[in-house]
This record gives C-alpha cells, sequence and structure tokens, in this order.
C-alpha cells in the first residue's frame, strides 16, 4: 500500500502539480514517528504509514501555522480518514480551499493511542478509543487513493468511543469537578492542546489577548478552568476528533474528554457531526425554529 | 561528608520521619489509570507533595512528569498586590510561605538543573536575585535518586552527567543491589536530613560498589552524542543561517512543550490580573517557543518562523546559558523529546551539529 | 420610611446577564410598577441575549458571583430577529459542558422575559435567589478555583481594621 | 488617568427615599478615576443639567456616570448634554438606580449598597467607552417605489412635489393597482376612477417621477442611502416614445385571452392595455399568447400601426439604478374564487386550502357542478363598475340575466383559523355593505341579503354607512353559510340565522363572497429581493407594531399600504404619505449619520472563517481582500457595512478571536463591568 503512495508522491512531485507532500517517517525512536515534509522525488522513499502514525497533519495545512508563507501553491498530504474529515473542516471553515491541498488517502486500521504504548503491534490494549467504530477507516474525500475504495455507509450518529466519558457522566457533579480539579492542577498552560489542534486557527487566541484578558495567563485553577472550557466552548461542532489534544499534553490530561462529550451533545441536539461537508456550518451559528429550550424557564 | 546505607524498604519510614519533623515531603507518586477509563488513558508519576510514607514511587519510575522547577520556580506567584483609590494607588506586599521542604527521589539530571536554575536567579554575579526563588531554594533540600533504568530518550552522559550524578544533589540515594541504598551526605542540608533519618541508617557505604551501580547503568543509555564541538559551531556567526536550522525545525508546531517540561528552562510572563481596582500583578511561566514571546509593539517579530524559535532554544541551552551563567543549560532528561507531539528531538541537532562541525 | 427586607446567614451574589430590549426594559417596569424582588442581583446591559458569551458567565463566576441569570426576548421576538435563537443554542452547549465540568448547572437561569413581564422578572428572579440561596456559596469556584491569592488582601483588611 | 465624573440624583424622594444617595456619592468619589461628584435632587431638571455641563467644563471630565433612573428614561438627555458640553456623548453611562434599585427595593442600606455596586460597575465600564463619532455616509436622494397602486402613486407624489426623485416600478402595464378596480368607495361612494386617474396621470406628467410599468425588480443591494435597484423592464414589444395610444392595434388584434383586470369575466385582446384609462396608455403584447411571436404568424398589430412602433424583436431590459430609500407598496389580492375556478362543491368558508391535483382532477370543470354566478368583492366591483364588462349593470356572469335576488356572504377565508387566515380582513363589512347599495341602485327592486359573522365598522362614517346599507333594504342575517348548490338556474343558499335560531335557505340569483384580503402570492420571493422580514402570513413586517409601523425591519426600506397588512383605502394613502415623509426625513441631511454603536473588524485579526458573516442578520458584513502596499493579496478579512450593522453583537459573540467588536459593548467594557461586580448584599 505504502509502495503506491510513494509511486503517487513522486509522480505528483516529479510532474510539479504539488510542491511538498505531508507524511509520516520514522521518527527518532523505533516506536515514534514524525511529520515529514518530501519536497523531492527522491526522497519519497522516507514516506511511511503504519499504526504508529498518530499525528494528525491537518494542522500544518492551518494557516496559523505560516506553512502558506513557504509559497506552497499545493500541498500533497497522506491522511488518515479522521485527518481528511480535519482537512474538510477546514475548507468548510474557510481555512484552506479545496484546490490547494491533494489528499493521499490512506485505508487505516486503527493507530496506537500513545507512541510509548507500541510494542510491535496494534490490539485493543494499545488502540486509541477513537478508532474503535470509526466509519471514516475507508477515507472520505480523497483524490489518490491505493486500491478500490469500497462504500462506506456513514450515515451513524456520532458516538463516544472514550468510556472515561461515560464513566464521567456516571459521577456526582462533585467527582466529576474534583477529578477535573485534580487533572487540572498539573496543567502549566502550555498551550500545546492549541497548538496541535488543526481547527485552533486563530491569529491571536483569545487567551493571549490582553484587552481584556478574559483568560488569566498564568496556570492556577482559575487561568486553567477558564482556559478549558473556553478551548471546548470554540470547539463545540468544530472538533473533528483527532484526539490529539490529549496525545500532545505533555502533563497527560485527558483534555479531549471536553470535545467528545460535546460532540455527543451536538449530535443529540443537532444532528450534526463534523468534518463530512464541505458546505454545511457548525451548530453554533445556525439555528432552528425548534430548537431544544427545555432548560429555559 | 559522610556516607551511609538505607534499606529500600525503609524509604516509606524515611518519609513518615521527615513528615513527622514538620517538612513538607515532595516524592514521585504514581496515579494509576483505571483499565475502565479505556487505552487512552495512562499512567502519570508526578512529583506531588506526600503526607505519610504509605503512597510514594520513590526510586521507581523514570522520571516524574513534572521536574524539581515548579517546587523553586512557581508556575505562578503573585510579586505584590495593589489597590487603586481616588487618586492613589496602594502597593500591598505579599505574604509568600515557605515551608521547609525535602523533595526526595528527585533524579540526577533534576537535580542538576536546580544549579542552572541558581544561576539565572540567584547567583550573585547576575546582579540580581529573585528573592522568592533564593527563598525557596534555601528552605529546600533535594534528595536524589540515581537512575537505574533509563529509557531511550535519555542522554545525560551526552552533557556531562550521569545516571548517578550528584550534581546539585544534598543527599544522594544510589542502589547498590539487593535491597539496599548507599546513601551520600552532599551538603549541610543533607546533613540535617540525614541526622533526622538516622534512625533507619546504617554503617558506612561502599563507594566503590556505587560507582559500579553506576557504570552499570551508564551503559544501559542509547542516545549518546558528542556535545563538545557544539558551542564552538554555534559561536560562528555564519551558522546562525544555517539550512539545518529550517530543515529541521520546520515541523516543529509552537506548542511550547518542551520548554514547559525542561528543568533548566525559565522564563517568564508577568501580568496584572484585575478585580475591579484592585489585582495582583502575577508571575508566571512563559515559553520561547510561542509567536508572541518576541512580538514587537510595532507588529515586527525577530523571531517569525517556529523554526527561529527553536534555534533559539537550542543556542540558548548550549551557547547562551555556557557563556552567561557558565552552566549546562541541558541536563539531558529527554523529556522535551518524549513530550514533543511531533517528534522534534534535540539529540538529532546535536548530532547534525557535530557532524557539521567535524565537516 | 421603607421595609426590612429579610436578612439571610447567607445571601448569594447573582449577576444578570439581560437584552436591552426586553428583558431590560422588563426589569423597568417592575420599577415604575413597583414591584418589589431580591436585591441580589446586578444587571448587565447587552443589545441582545445574542451577544451574551459564555466568557461572560466564566468570568461572573470567578468574580465571586453564586448565580448567573441570562434572560432576552422569547423566540421570534428579537429586536435582531434571530439574536435569541443563536443564544439557545450557545446556552445548550454551554450548559452541558459547565455540567460536564461538574461545576453545577443550577446556578445558571435562563428565561424568556419580554418586556411587559415584569411580573415574570420578579418571579425568576426571587425564586433564582431563594434557589441559590439554598445551594449556598459557589464552593467550586470561590474555594477552588477563584482568587487563587485572596488572602493577601485578606491580610491586608486586617491589617487596616 | 481617567477624570470621571459621577453625579448622583436624588429624583425627589424617588431614589433618595430608599437610597442613601450622599453616601453613593461619597462612596463613588473613592473610587480610582472618578474626580467629580454630585448629589443633586434632579439631575434631569434644567439646573441639573446645567450643573453637569458646568462640571464638565470646568474639571475637565473625560466621561460621566448619571445614576439615575434608567436609560431608557435619560440616556439621550444627557448625552445631549455632554455633547453641549463638549464632551463625547458616548463617554455618558447611566447607573439604573431608580427602576432597578430604589423603586424595587424597600430597605435603604441594601438599596444603597446595590447603588454603590451599581455606580462602581459603571465606573469601571466607562474607563473603557471610547469616544464614537456618528458615522457620516453618502446619500442617494432618489426614491425607489414598488407598486404603482394607491399607495405607491400617493407616496411618489408627496414625495416629487417635495423636490425629490422618484422611480415607480409596476409589474402590470398600468398604474392603478386594485383601486382602479373599484367602482365606488366606502363610505362616501364616489368613484374610485374619478378619484384615482387625475393622480395618475399626474404622476405620469411628474417632471420628478419616472415610472417604469411592466417592469420587476429583480435584485437590491447595498443598505440605506446607498442601494442600488436591479430592475427588469419587460419588453412590451411597443415602443414607448413612438407610441400615441390610438388603440387601433388592439381594436384589430384577432386574438383574445381572459382580461386579468376584469377579473377573467370578459377577455381581452393579446396586445393590450389592461382598462381603457390606464396610465401610461401605450399597449404591451402578452408575448406568452401572441401567434406572431410564438409562431411567427399574424403580426395586424404592427400592420395599422400609424407610427410604425411595434418590434417584435424587442428584448426584455435591466436597468441598474441608484436610490437612498425604497418605499414597498406591492399591495394585495383576494382570495382566489374557488368558485369560479373550480366549482361549488364545499362550503364558503373553506375557500382558501390549495387544492391538490387529485383533487383539482376529480373537480367538475364545467356544467352541474359549477356555481359560476359565485363571485368575489372585486368581480362584483367590476360588474358594478360603469367601465366593467357589462357597462355598470349588474348582469350575473353565468347569462347576463339581471339577479333579483343577491345573497352576500361576509367573512369568507378571515376569521377561520381552520381552513383560511385567523385574522380579520377588516375592509369586507364596509365593501359589503358598499355593495349592497351599489346592487340596489341598480336594481331597485332585487333583494339584497348578507349573512354576517359581526359588524366590525369602526372608522369614520363607517356605522353610519352601514346603518344606510341596512336602511335602504339590505337584509342583514347574522350566521354562516353552509352550503351552496345549483337549484335550476339559481343558488341554493343553505344558512342558519343565529339570533332566531332558525335555518334559513335563499334561492339567490348570484352570490357575493366578501374573500379576505391576503398578500401577494410572490410576496415572500419579494421580501427576499429587498431584505425584509414578513410575517407567516406574508404580510411584510414593521420594525416596531406600535412605534415604527411604516419601517421594515431594513434601514432605508419603508412599507406602505396593503403589503404590511390588511387596510382601507385611507389608511393605505395616511401610511403611504406617512412613507413619504419618513423617506423625507432621510433625506433632509445632505449626508446620511448612522448610530456609531455598531461593530468593527480588527482585520489584521480576523482569521475569515465568515462566522460572522452568516450569523448576521443584516448581511451588513463583508469579505474584503487586504492589499499590501503594492497592490498585492495579502488576506482575507472581514468588514462591517456600519449603514446596515443594527448593532446587535451577534458577530461578536460568535467571533472566537475576538477580531469583532461591537462599539459601545465592547468586550473590554463589559469584562470590567463584570469584574467591578461586587454583590455585596449590604
Amino acid at each position: 500500500m505504502i509502495e503506491q503512495i510513494r509511486n503517487q508522491a513522486r509522480q505528483l512531485l516529479e510532474n510539479g502539480e504539488v510542491d511538498v507532500v505531508i507524511g509520516y517517517a520514522e521518527g527518532s525512536d523505533p516506536t515514534r514517528t514524525t511529520p515529514v515534509f518530501v519536497r523531492k522525488p527522491e526522497d519519497v522513499d522516507r514516506l511511511i504509514y503504519d499504526a504508529r502514525c498518530i499525528n494528525s497533519l491537518p494542522l500544518y495545512l492551518n494557516k496559523r501555522h505560516e506553512y502558506t508563507k513557504k509559497g506552497w501553491k499545493k500541498t500533497g498530504i497522506i491522511g488518515k480518514g479522521c485527518d481528511i474529515r480535519a482537512i474538510t473542516q477546514l475548507i468548510a471553515e474557510n481555512q484552506l480551499r479545496r484546490d490547494e491541498v491533494y489528499i493521499l488517502g490512506v485505508p487505516c486500521e486503527g493507530v496506537v493511542s500513545h507512541f510509548e504504548k507500541w510494542d510491535g503491534s496494534l490490539h485493543d490494549g494499545n488502540r486509541a478509543s477513537k478508532c474503535t467504530d470509526c466509519d471514516v477507516m475507508i477515507p472520505l474525500d480523497t483524490d489518490f487513493f491505493p486500491g478500490e475504495k469500497p462504500e462506506v455507509d456513514r450515515s451513524g450518529p456520532y458516538k463516544v468511543t472514550s468510556p472515561k466519558v461515560a464513566n464521567l457522566m456516571g459521577m456526582e457533579n462533585d467527582q466529576r469537578f474534583a477529578f477535573w480539579r485534580d487533572d487540572f492542577d498539573r496543567c502549566f498552560k502550555c498551550y500545546a492542546c492549541r497548538e496541535v489542534c488543526p481547527h485552533c486557527s486563530c491569529n491571536v487566541c483569545i487567551t493571549d489577548e490582553t484587552t481584556p484578558s478574559w483568560i488569566d495567563p498564568a496556570a492556577h485553577k482559575k487561568g486553567v478552568f477558564s482556559w478549558h472550557l473556553t478551548r471546548a466552548m470554540h470547539l463545540v461542532g468544530r472538533c473533528t476528533g483527532c484526539g490529539e489534544c490529549t496525545r500532545a499534553c505533555p502533563m497527560d490530561i485527558q483534555v479531549d474528554l471536553f470535545n467528545q462529550r460535546m460532540k455527543e451533545i451536538v449530535q443529540e441536539n443537532y444532528g450534526y457531526k463534523s468534518g463530512y461537508s464541505l458546505e454545511e456550518k457548525h451548530p453554533l451559528i445556525t439555528y432552528k425554529v425548534d430548537d431544544r429550550e427545555d432548560f429555559i424557564k | 561528608m559522610r556516607t551511609a546505607t538505607i534499606q529500600k524498604s525503609d524509604l516509606g519510614k524515611a518519609i513518615d520521619l521527615l513528615v513527622q519533623a514538620d517538612l513538607r515531603v515532595i516524592a514521585p507518586r504514581l496515579q494509576p489509570r483505571l483499565e475502565e477509563d479505556g487505552p487512552d488513558a495512562i499512567d502519570v508519576l508526578t512529583l506531588v507533595e506526600v503526607k505519610s510514607g504509605e503512597n510514594h514511587q520513590v526510586g521507581e519510575g523514570l522520571l516524574p512528569l513534572n521536574g524539581v522547577k515548579e517546587f523553586l520556580f512557581a508556575k505562578h506567584e503573585p510579586l505584590f498586590a495593589y489597590e487603586k483609590r481616588g487618586k492613589k494607588i496602594d502597593i500591598i506586599p505579599v505574604h509568600h510561605e515557605y515551608p521547609r521542604t525535602v523533595i526526595v527521589g528527585v533524579r540526577p539530571c533534576d537535580a542538576a538543573s536546580i544549579a542552572s536554575l541558581n544561576a539565572v536567579f540567584s547567583d550573585a554575579n547576575a546582579g540580581f536575585e529573585d528573592p522568592f526563588f533564593t527563598r525557596r531554594r534555601e528552605r529546600t533540600t533535594i534528595v536524589t535518586y540515581s537512575c537505574t533504568a533509563p529509557d531511550a530518550s535519555c542522554f545525560c552522559t551526552s552533557v556531562d552527567l550521569a545516571p548517578d550524578s550528584s550534581r546539585g544533589s544534598d543527599l544522594h540515594f544510589t542502589e547498590i543491589g539487593g535491597d539496599l541504598i548507599h546513601v551520600e551526605v552532599l551538603t549541610e542540608a543533607g546533613e540535617a536530613i540525614a541526622n533526622l533519618l538516622e534512625s533507619l541508617l546504617e554503617g558506612e557505604g561502599d563507594q566503590q560498589q556505587r560507582e559500579k551501580a553506576g557504570a552499570a547503568v551508564k551503559e544501559k543509555l542509547t542516545r549518546i552524542r558528542d556535545a563538545a564541538p557544539i558551542k564552538d559551531w554555534l559561536d560562528n556567526l555564519d551558522n546562525f543561517d544555517d539550512e539545518m536550522w529550517e530543515r529541521l525545525g520546520e515541523k516543529c508546531i509552537g506548542c511550547g512543550s518542551c520548554t514547559f517540561l525542561c528543568p533548566t528552562c525559565h522564563c517568564f510572563d508577568i501580568v496584572d490580573e484585575n478585580k475591579g481596582s484592585k489585582g495582583y500583578r502575577v508571575k508566571f511561566w512563559d515559553s520561547c517557543q510561542f509567536d508572541h514571546f518576541t512580538l514587537h509593539a510595532s507588529g515586527h517579530n525577530p523571531r517569525d518562523w517556529q523554526y527561529k524559535r527553536y534555534r533559539n532554544r537550542f543556542n540558548c541551552k548550549f551557547k547562551i546559558y555556557p557563556e552567561k551563567f557558565e552552566q549546562q543549560g541541558c541536563v539531558g532528561c529527554g523529556r522535551c523529546i518524549r513530550g514533543c507531539p511531533v517528534n522534534l528531538d534535540i539529540t538529532e541537532y546535536m548530532a547534525e551539529v557535530a557532524a557539521k562541525a567535524a565537516g | 420610611m421603607g421595609k426590612k427586607i429579610e436578612r439571610h446567614a447567607f445571601e448569594p451574589k447573582i449577576m444578570a446577564f439581560v437584552c436591552k430590549w426586553c428583558t431590560y426594559s422588563g426589569a423597568d417596569l417592575a420599577g415604575t410598577s413597583r414591584m418589589d424582588y431580591s436585591p441580589n442581583v446586578r444587571m448587565v446591559r447587552l443589545p441582545c441575549s445574542g451577544r451574551i458569551d459564555p466568557q461572560f458567565m466564566i468570568k461572573a463566576f470567578e468574580q465571586g458571583a453564586d448565580g448567573v441569570v441570562v434572560s432576552g426576548c422569547h423566540p421570534g421576538d428579537c429586536h435582531y430577529n434571530e439574536g435569541n435563537y443563536y443564544a439557545r443554542r450557545r446556552n445548550t452547549a454551554f450548559r452541558e459542558l459547565m455540567d460536564f465540568n461538574g461545576i453545577d448547572i443550577e446556578r445558571i437561569e435562563f428565561s424568556w422575559i419580554s418586556a411587559a413581564e415584569a411580573i415574570k422578572w420578579t418571579e425568576v428572579i426571587d425564586n433564582f435567589t431563594d434557589k441559590v440561596r439554598e445551594l449556598g456559596p459557589h464552593a467550586q469556584y470561590s474555594d477552588d478555583v477563584v482568587d487563587p491569592y485572596a488572602e493577601f488582601l485578606v491580610q491586608k483588611d486586617r491589617e487596616t481594621a | 488617568m481617567a477624570k470621571i465624573g459621577v453625579f448622583v440624583c436624588q429624583c425627589g424622594n424617588n431614589i433618595a427615599r430608599t437610597v442613601d444617595t450622599a453616601a453613593v456619592a461619597k462612596d463613588a468619589s473613592e473610587q480610582n478615576g472618578v474626580v467629580h461628584v454630585e448629589d443633586y435632587k434632579f439631575m434631569c431638571s434644567a439646573p441639573g443639567q446645567e450643573m453637569f455641563k458646568k462640571a464638565i467644563k470646568e474639571k475637565g471630565l473625560d466621561a460621566c456616570i448619571v445614576a439615575a433612573c434608567s436609560p431608557k428614561m435619560h440616556e439621550a438627555t444627557f448625552r445631549k448634554a455632554a455633547e453641549a458640553a463638549g464632551l463625547n456623548p458616548f463617554k455618558v453611562e447611566i447607573a439604573n438606580i431608580r427602576e432597578q434599585c430604589s423603586w424595587v427595593h424597600d430597605d435603604k442600606e441594601i438599596g444603597t449598597a446595590k447603588s454603590k455596586d451599581l455606580t462602581h460597575m459603571m465606573i469601571e465600564r466607562i474607563k473603557f467607552n471610547r469616544p464614537l463619532e456618528r458615522y457620516v455616509m453618502p446619500l442617494t436622494k432618489r426614491t425607489l417605489i414598488l407598486g404603482g397602486g394607491i399607495a405607491g402613486i400617493q407616496a411618489a407624489l408627496d414625495l416629487a412635489n417635495a423636490g425629490i426623485e422618484v422611480h415607480i416600478v409596476e409589474r402590470e402595464p398600468s398604474l392603478g393597482g386594485n383601486m382602479a378596480r373599484l367602482s365606488e368607495t366606502f363610505p362616501t361612494l364616489d368613484c374610485s376612477q374619478c378619484i384615482m386617474t387625475p393622480k395618475m396621470v399626474e404622476v405620469l406628467d411628474h417632471p420628478l417621477i419616472t415610472v417604469h410599468a411592466y417592469a420587476e425588480l429583480q435584485k437590491l443591494e447595498g443598505f440605506i442611502g446607498n442601494f442600488r435597484a436591479t430592475i427588469l423592464q419587460k419588453a412590451k414589444f411597443v415602443i414607448d416614445d413612438l407610441c400615441t395610444g390610438c388603440g387601433e392595434c388592439w381594436e384589430k388584434c384577432p386574438f383574445s385571452v381572459e382580461s386579468e383586470f376584469e377579473m377573467g369575466l370578459v377577455k381581452r385582446p393579446i396586445i393590450y392595455i389592461p382598462f381603457p384609462q390606464a396610465v401610461p396608455t401605450v399597449p404591451v403584447i402578452d408575448k406568452t399568447e401572441c401567434p406572431k411571436i410564438l409562431k411567427d404568424k399574424c403580426g395586424l398589430c404592427a400592420q395599422v400601426c400609424g407610427p410604425d412602433c411595434i418590434d417584435f424583436t424587442q428584448q426584455d431590459e435591466i436597468k441598474e439604478i441608484e436610490f437612498g430609500a425604497v418605499i414597498v407598496a406591492t399591495g394585495f389580492q383576494l382570495m382566489p374564487n374557488v368558485y369560479r375556478e373550480y366549482g361549488g362543491w364545499r362550503p364558503p368558508h373553506m375557500t382558501p386550502k390549495k387544492l391538490t391535483k387529485k383533487e383539482r382532477a376529480a373537480l367538475p370543470r364545467s356544467g352541474a357542478g359549477r356555481l359560476v354566478d359565485v363571485i368575489n368583492g372585486l368581480e362584483f366591483e367590476r360588474l358594478a363598475s360603469a367601465s366593467g364588462p357589462t357597462g355598470g349593470q349588474i348582469r350575473r356572469p353565468s347569462d347576463g340575466k339581471i339577479p333579483e335576488t343577491v345573497v352576500f356572504i361576509a367573512c369568507v377565508g378571515s376569521r377561520d383559523c381552520n381552513k383560511g387566515v385567523e385574522y380579520c380582513s377588516k375592509i369586507c363589512c364596509m365593501y359589503t355593505a358598499k355593495h349592497t347599495m351599489l346592487y340596489q341602485h341598480s336594481v331597485h327592486h332585487g333583494k339584497a341579503y348578507v349573512f354576517y359573522m359581526d359588524i366590525r365598522a369602526g372608522g369614520k362614517g363607517y356605522e353610519e354607512f352601514i346603518n344606510r346599507a341596512q336602511n335602504e333594504g339590505a337584509q342583514y342575517i347574522r350566521g354562516r353559510v353552509s352550503r351552496l348548490s345549483k337549484k335550476g338556474d339559481k343558488i341554493l343558499v343553505k344558512g342558519a340565522d343565529t339570533l332566531t335560531g332558525q335555518a334559513v335557505d335563499v334561492e339567490a340569483d348570484m352570490v357575493v363572497l366578501a374573500t379576505a384580503m391576503v398578500p401577494q402570492g410572490d410576496a415572500e420571493e419579494t421580501a427576499q429581493i429587498l431584505g425584509i422580514g414578513y410575517d407567516k402570513h406574508g404580510f411584510y413586517s414593521e420594525q416596531h407594531p406600535k412605534l415604527m409601523p411604516v419601517d421594515s425591519s431594513t434601514g432605508g426600506i419603508f412599507l406602505a399600504g396593503t403589503c404590511q397588512g390588511v387596510k382601507d383605502i385611507p389608511e393605505t394613502v395616511a401610511q403611504a404619505s406617512a412613507a413619504a415623509s419618513k423617506v423625507l426625513a432621510l433625506f433632509s441631511k445632505e449626508e446620511l449619520q448612522r448610530d456609531p454603536e455598531v461593530a468593527i473588524v480588527d482585520q489584521e485579526k480576523c482569521m475569515n472563517c465568515w462566522d460572522c458573516v452568516t450569523v448576521c442578520p443584516y448581511l451588513a458584513i463583508d469579505r474584503v481582500e487586504l492589499k499590501d502596499r503594492n497592490g498585492n493579496f495579502r488576506k482575507w478579512a472581514a468588514q462591517v457595512n456600519p449603514g446596515l450593522c443594527q448593532g446587535c453583537g451577534l458577530c461578536n459573540t460568535a467571533c472566537r478571536s475576538k477580531s469583532i467588536e461591537l462599539q459601545g459593548y465592547t468586550n473590554e467594557q463589559v469584562y470590567a463591568q463584570i469584574t467591578a461586580f461586587g454583590g455585596e448584599f449590604v
């Protein structure tokens, strides 16, 4: 499979159809992979794909990372189904044009949740929970796909796959608060969760704002709580569930639980799934006259 | 100073003794993730305050996620409070508490980092003393515990340290086989702690055995780079615009994990936290990896691309630090390698520079 | 000279974010009609309930509010045609988010109050104040999250006293 | 450092009774930035305002808080006073300590504490109030009037007589609208044509009025003061400038179709003017029927035309014209008369239901089931009109017989929640009374019966008019009709008299239904072109039902006549004049001034996700390209058009990067207000 991808990438680079192919290469450790920017046809053999390819590469297509400054007219990108959903969402939010990317889709069988858990194979003990019940293992929107692309039914609703969400919802309010309070205690506000997110596309993040400073920049509880609430709120209906925020967190706080819960809410109330349509607007900037209002007096 | 031995099974009792002596005891503790929380959850080892010896992981695991940094150079601290009334502004000094603290089970790399922080915050040569840091440092004793199982990301030997080095330690523990731990008292503060633990300490430690144990662990390190030529290569300003910086650094996403995890990174920012017309001036950690770190008011940003920010980090560790503080900037703990979401590896830079320096 | 309002051991601090066309006018009407309601509420006047940012509510809790009221025109009555529909969605999401964080959403009250519904306004405020008074101080935010350095100013107050 | 003045008003005893204003003032004086405080009995009184102005001038205040009544009462007063004293009006804020404090809390201690808190919040807020300047924009002093009925005509004449250029777009070949169809008008029974025609001619002859007859509005862009309309001039196939209106062509035209103007009661030629008094008197060729255009056969009209003004090659034409204001006067239609169309097989109040294709096919097309002699109000108007198909003699449509007995049924389709519209059509009581009179004046021995639910005759001379109709012999029966059926050449009307509780059967020669007035069939499409709101029936929404009944929901677009709701002629004319006066007020200045409390964008920060564009209810946000100094494209950014922005702030909340802000309610202002929240009970 990877040979077909490499050949296609080589051809694209040789024909000058793309300026660069973003993909995965072997990392500095045997358990790790790393994002790689292949510019020359002879370098395509560095490209690999297996269950260690965790990173969500569309983050490099986000304008905030200023890769457009490099003058890339068209970028080839290797994408797992979930990453391609992120690309779709970026296009829907006008952060990218479809004709600026060439998507090399890969058939995915799931990835490990953390590099540390890689032991040579993918199994139930190390498969990221986002990969259970995934309906884009055969990706949706691709320019190239190795082999036949079978039809897949993607009409099902979004389902939360992390058991932790249900476990938390089963708790009393206070226990849930205590869980987050203890976890957030470790947060030192490095904003890795923000930087690694393909959808955090503001030029100036609200937390870096000083006029006014809605979110105290210091990592005390006040600052940390308001940061994580705000981050989750800003991703309502936009998160495509790559789970990178949790993986990138150097203090191992499971911040994507918020996103997963919010996706469930959005699904239940507005029947919306992000990253499947180039046109559909996310639910917080649309409305229906008969939306839920049972909480309103 | 003196040496002794202690049984590994007595470490809990040792912590109890320290707690009973009204010390704030910080030790590594594992927060195991539950099976029912699914595969995404992982175990979390952190340095936290412990109230008894029952639940600690001194000497177990490798490195806690957080280093000792946050116990000396707080994640955030108020410098003073202020209150504006009428046309007047009252500055109200803050009352920090500086409890006597002992941090047990610090790994040698973390302990070595304290010397580096010290050079920034309290070295008399710097002409400035951070009162908060100095007072905390004065009241904190570091009990180091030599590593037994370095992982693939460890590279302390490449920066003149070793899994058993005792730089920055007050008291140093090294496992020397069986259940026995070799204890070295290195400073007076260490002696004070050793005295508190007197009932658990036995005889004299075998220095030879300790060194043998240390050397054996050193063998296990796989990530070995030559740091010697780096400083000179960096000193050559032509290399400031070397193609290597962009090639290696273009995947960097500027998340700042490396700087926040780094035990020697020490940049901070100061803001006023307002509540109406009163508030606090607060100091908190910052990172050179953020795009607005060097953003000028004019809108110009000298480090306008991410790779330049990582270049700064590398320069800071291997050029600026040694130059300015005559201290090692990097202690080889490998946290930045483990924590990086895109596998940006500082040792790749080191290898590349060494290769370039060699021609 | 006026009747005494009952003091309770705990008096909740309540912040209200209201739309200026409906709820603010409704509250004004309560005034012109000389109605009585709990004095615990402080209002922030905004053009539309659609202008109410979840950030406001987070900040209000940080500032020590024990309860937050969000109110605007009834659906279909929005002065700007559709602002309250967006407010409704945003609040649905925000409440669920707060709930997932373990923060007591009983402390956020959302109500449609028209410019004519002075009585409803007083009822909403009275009932909500009673409810929050019963819930007690917002410990999650006042003990755990708010004002990490509060003791410094407290210390100062002691000195001046 | 801010120099804030705080002015605490006692409002006589209104505030002072439950708030210790002196304490509030003292407390305010200790706040950061406050340099001047006053505690006064009536801040809004002339001496109070003088004091306010004097303090601003003498102390050089750069912001003022007035702790007094609701901002709804006196915000404008104090802002004006500040402006007079040289302070930007938007640097004045009101702390509402009367309606929301002193009047609702009887406890002085608590009232004082709350007042202090409210004042604090305002003091902190005002430090971030920016001085705002009103936006000044160009103004095109030209008005577009949509619809050439009586409302459009009245508004056009009012405006043009005041010196404003007006363009009327009328989709029919002639001005006149529904009023031109009427025979006489209530309550005076004067002839509609007689009062209408001179006005139509005046419009056509007015140098400032341009009539685009047989034209439609295709697109409307822009905003108040600066609209750009795209008008589609449908091809008439007759050259306007050459045509003399001699009538040769329409008299010679060998083909005919049902006349729309005459409600299909008679036929008209294919090249036609809708009615003899049409203005302009230029015929049009109905291109959907003309054999010359369809099949290149005939062409007789061109042969007979003296001035040679018939041009079969004429194409639709697009005109783009700029306007400063729009008056919408698109009028109404009567609920379609399904009797004539489909036959009489259902109770009259079921009329408006849209039939499915199947139902339609099942209907009797002619013969037994069809009740041709059941007509609606407008059809009766044509029968009674001197210029109508019967020359003013009332004859029934089926056989032209003069009807001896006529039944009038009121409330057909209106006040009918189930099968019709729920509103009262308002004019039907009056026009039914008028019809009975017209009928009895024409057929002296005829019997007129009126089935009605209630009589609603609220209007000058209206009740008297109803009484007159009853006195003149019309028999009013309170009750509804359950069935109409054919009996010989008569129609059997089965009804009930609810006052006597008896069933009433009338054998009528003709039945006239007072069907409800409803919006034009394409009212919603028109609203979408204009970007204005409409209600569930399709009537256009006014901005405020009581206080702004003439403004539409969009600035610069005004409503006149029945497109906004049911009205009779005097009301329509009154609203048309009102709309004209609104336009005149708008045009009274050389430039357009807009409230500065609108959104602005920090374009560098904007990350062009266009969420703001999506949520904006007024289409006030544009997407613009930013260029660098060499003119090269740099980035996209949002830009607010202050002419369209109404200041709702939805964009502000939707914007995650906070790069769009509503001036007057900025993030900083609200933030400061929240952080000053103390909430102390006493």
